[in-house]
């Protein structure tokens, strides 16, 4: 199943800097948790606690599902749909 | 608390300065008197505090409040655009002010040289209609939040980093506030490296510009669906593209928003225990 | 033109100043001896001029030209923000200039108190790297467009009216020129009354910002997918909505930056009579 | 078939003040020639030379489909699908 997944705020520097790559998850993958953990296996490119907590993303991160809040949507537990888009925000406190 | 004040008139100067915006169907002279009569806060008058002030003030918001503890450096113009190079070492609220007293004399300009804090919050904010965040590290923005929300104040909250810009609304009909969205902050083990993680001077700017912009239509009373609550906008500099994003709504079950708040005093809230040292300034980029 | 030129470096009291935006990867020490060695030309010093001269001076642009033949009038103020009252009644270049040099002393101001006109405007733009419109009139934009195809400057166009906001660049990378967008003015029958739509500050604010933006980034060679040629946004600041369109490549049939074009001269090109009465200000808002 | 249909850049006071109608298109007004003519001819409130000019829109309006140029989909002659957004927007002058 093929997802676009993007990541900004700052959290592409911890994914070889891209702000989108392309995800091609198994069939048996289908939650945003096993996104989560899919990611943190495949693409995560420095400390894991930079981007997961337990089975989720740490606090300060903001998951979206083509550009809805995934608190709308199950968070975890979201059936991820061929062709989602799927955002990792870490959220800015500077000004 | 707006019913309560005695409402001023206009000025025949006053028509005559804004008459390009009072033209407008959705300003009129209704609208502009609700600007008047507005008391808008203004918290940090850095990157995005000072262009919202400079807007702010233009628009004729009729008191506009400012609150910073620090001075102006050198290193603050790259996009502080309200100060100047002569008022360096100013309180930023004093310089500020000096400003906006040359731009716009039917402004009156209070301000707070001072931080905001847990203690000084309540009475700071209380006399106020409307908040703006301009603040730059995340231990304000959780302040700003929960005095915003124990004295349930519409709060505009933006952001600024490198090359990326964040803005919504927070506690304003029915939608979340900060806490809703970030009930823990980052944990302190995520942020080893606190160095500025820097910043391009005109995405404050667009940010800034957009807080104001948020701040007049809640003033101008624009509705709900047009007001960017439940909603926040993400902007990428680099590739100049906006992303507007629904978000969920206020969660019942929040400290501080919450139907059963057991948050209901900033001074009793260890902010500091609660960021650790996650909340300095520019934390988020090091992770 | 640029690579011709003599180099100059940064001085100290410049690498601290800058300090907050040289250590972005995306500028460093390189891009901020871009940005110095820039000379970025802003026509018209009012609504979208005013923000975007702050900025490009904040950012550093060494050499910074402003065109405008208007003086400030307190009617401006509500949102020309780089005027003070006490100034009003002065050109508004010599006013933006006047604070620019308060605001940063490294920026070298240089200022033609004149409207661009089809005789002076290949002398007053063939100088400078790139163009940006801040002008509020049909005619002033196609003027501005022609003289910047016919010597091959990029240009950053920004317009507003009331609560809306529209920019892209043209004529650059392969992106159509305004005349490619609009071969033909709105026709004179069409805008019978010309009187002012009006327009919120804040709204020419964060058009100008993006504007200012981007000449930034073109200034530091940002890849040609990151700016914003052959992509126009439309910003509605009611419901706070940002639109990005797709737009047509340039027409290798039109009249200025075509294969083999005709208008070759501003001064040869009759645009009183191209434009008649349409061309006045704000003239579009009376369809 | 159903389109919606936005205006802006002032055109919206030719239409009630509307930024966005529903149209329900006779299946036989298939191009974006057809929509204006059905436009002009049940929707339009004001003088109709402040919209069209011929059979085309006045000069000085940008036509989108989907947020695309029309100049990149044959302009008048491009057939309209079902559900698609066409957006007329007047271009802006001022400063
Ligand atoms: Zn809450
Ligand atoms: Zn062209």
């Amino acid at each position: 199943m093929k997802v676009l997944v993007e990541f900004s705020g700052g959290l592409e520097l911890m994914f070889e800097g891209k702000k989108h790559i392309d995800v091609d998850l198994p069939e048996t993958h289908t939650t945003l948790e096993n996104l989560v953990d899919f990611l943190k296996k495949h693409n995560l490119k420095d400390k894991e606690e930079m981007f997961v907590q337990g089975s989720s993303v740490r606090p300060g991160i903001i998951v979206l599902v083509n550009d809805t809040d995934w608190e709308l949507l199950d968070t975890l537990h979201y059936k991820i749909q061929e062709r989602d888009q799927i955002a990792f925000i870490s959220t800015l406190h500077g000004g | 608390m707006v019913e309560q004040r005695e409402q001023k008139d206009l000025s025949n100067d006053e028509y005559m300065r804004y008459s390009r915006q009072l033209i407008m169907g959705q300003i009129g002279i209704e609208g502009q008197r609700k600007l008047k009569n507005a008391r808008v806060l203004v918290v940090g008058a850095g990157g995005l505090g000072s262009p919202a002030s400079f807007y702010l003030s233009g628009a004729g918001i009729g008191t506009l409040g400012l609150v910073d503890g620090d001075v102006v450096d050198e290193s603050n113009l790259h996009r502080q655009i309200i100060h100047t190079e002569s008022r360096v070492g100013m309180n930023k609220t004093v310089s500020a002010k000096q400003q906006i007293n040359m731009f716009n004399r039917h402004v009156d300009v209070v301000t707070y040289q001072t931080h905001l804090t847990p203690e000084n919050a309540r009475e700071i904010v209380q006399d106020w209609d409307i908040v703006m965040d301009g603040s730059d590290n995340a231990k304000a923005r959780y302040l700003i939040n929960d005095i915003c929300m124990i004295l349930k104040k519409p709060l505009v909250s933006g952001s600024a980093l490198q090359m990326e810009g964040q803005i919504t609304v927070y506690g304003y009909n029915g939608g979340p506030c900060y806490r809703c969205m970030f009930p823990k902050p980052p944990p302190a083990h995520t942020v080893t490296n606190c160095a500025d993680g820097g910043v391009l001077g005109v995405v404050p700017g667009i940010i800034g510009n957009l807080e104001a912009l948020e701040v007049i239509k809640i003033v101008l009373g624009f509705s709900d669906e047009q007001i960017l609550t439940k909603r926040m906008i993400f902007f990428d500099a680099a590739s100049m593209r906006f992303r507007n994003v629904k978000l969920r709504e206020r969660n019942p079950r929040c400290e501080v928003c919450g139907d059963e708040p057991t948050l209901t005093e900033t001074s009793t809230f260890d902010y500091d225990d609660f960021c650790q040292t996650n909340c300095n300034k520019y934390a988020l980029i090091q992770i």
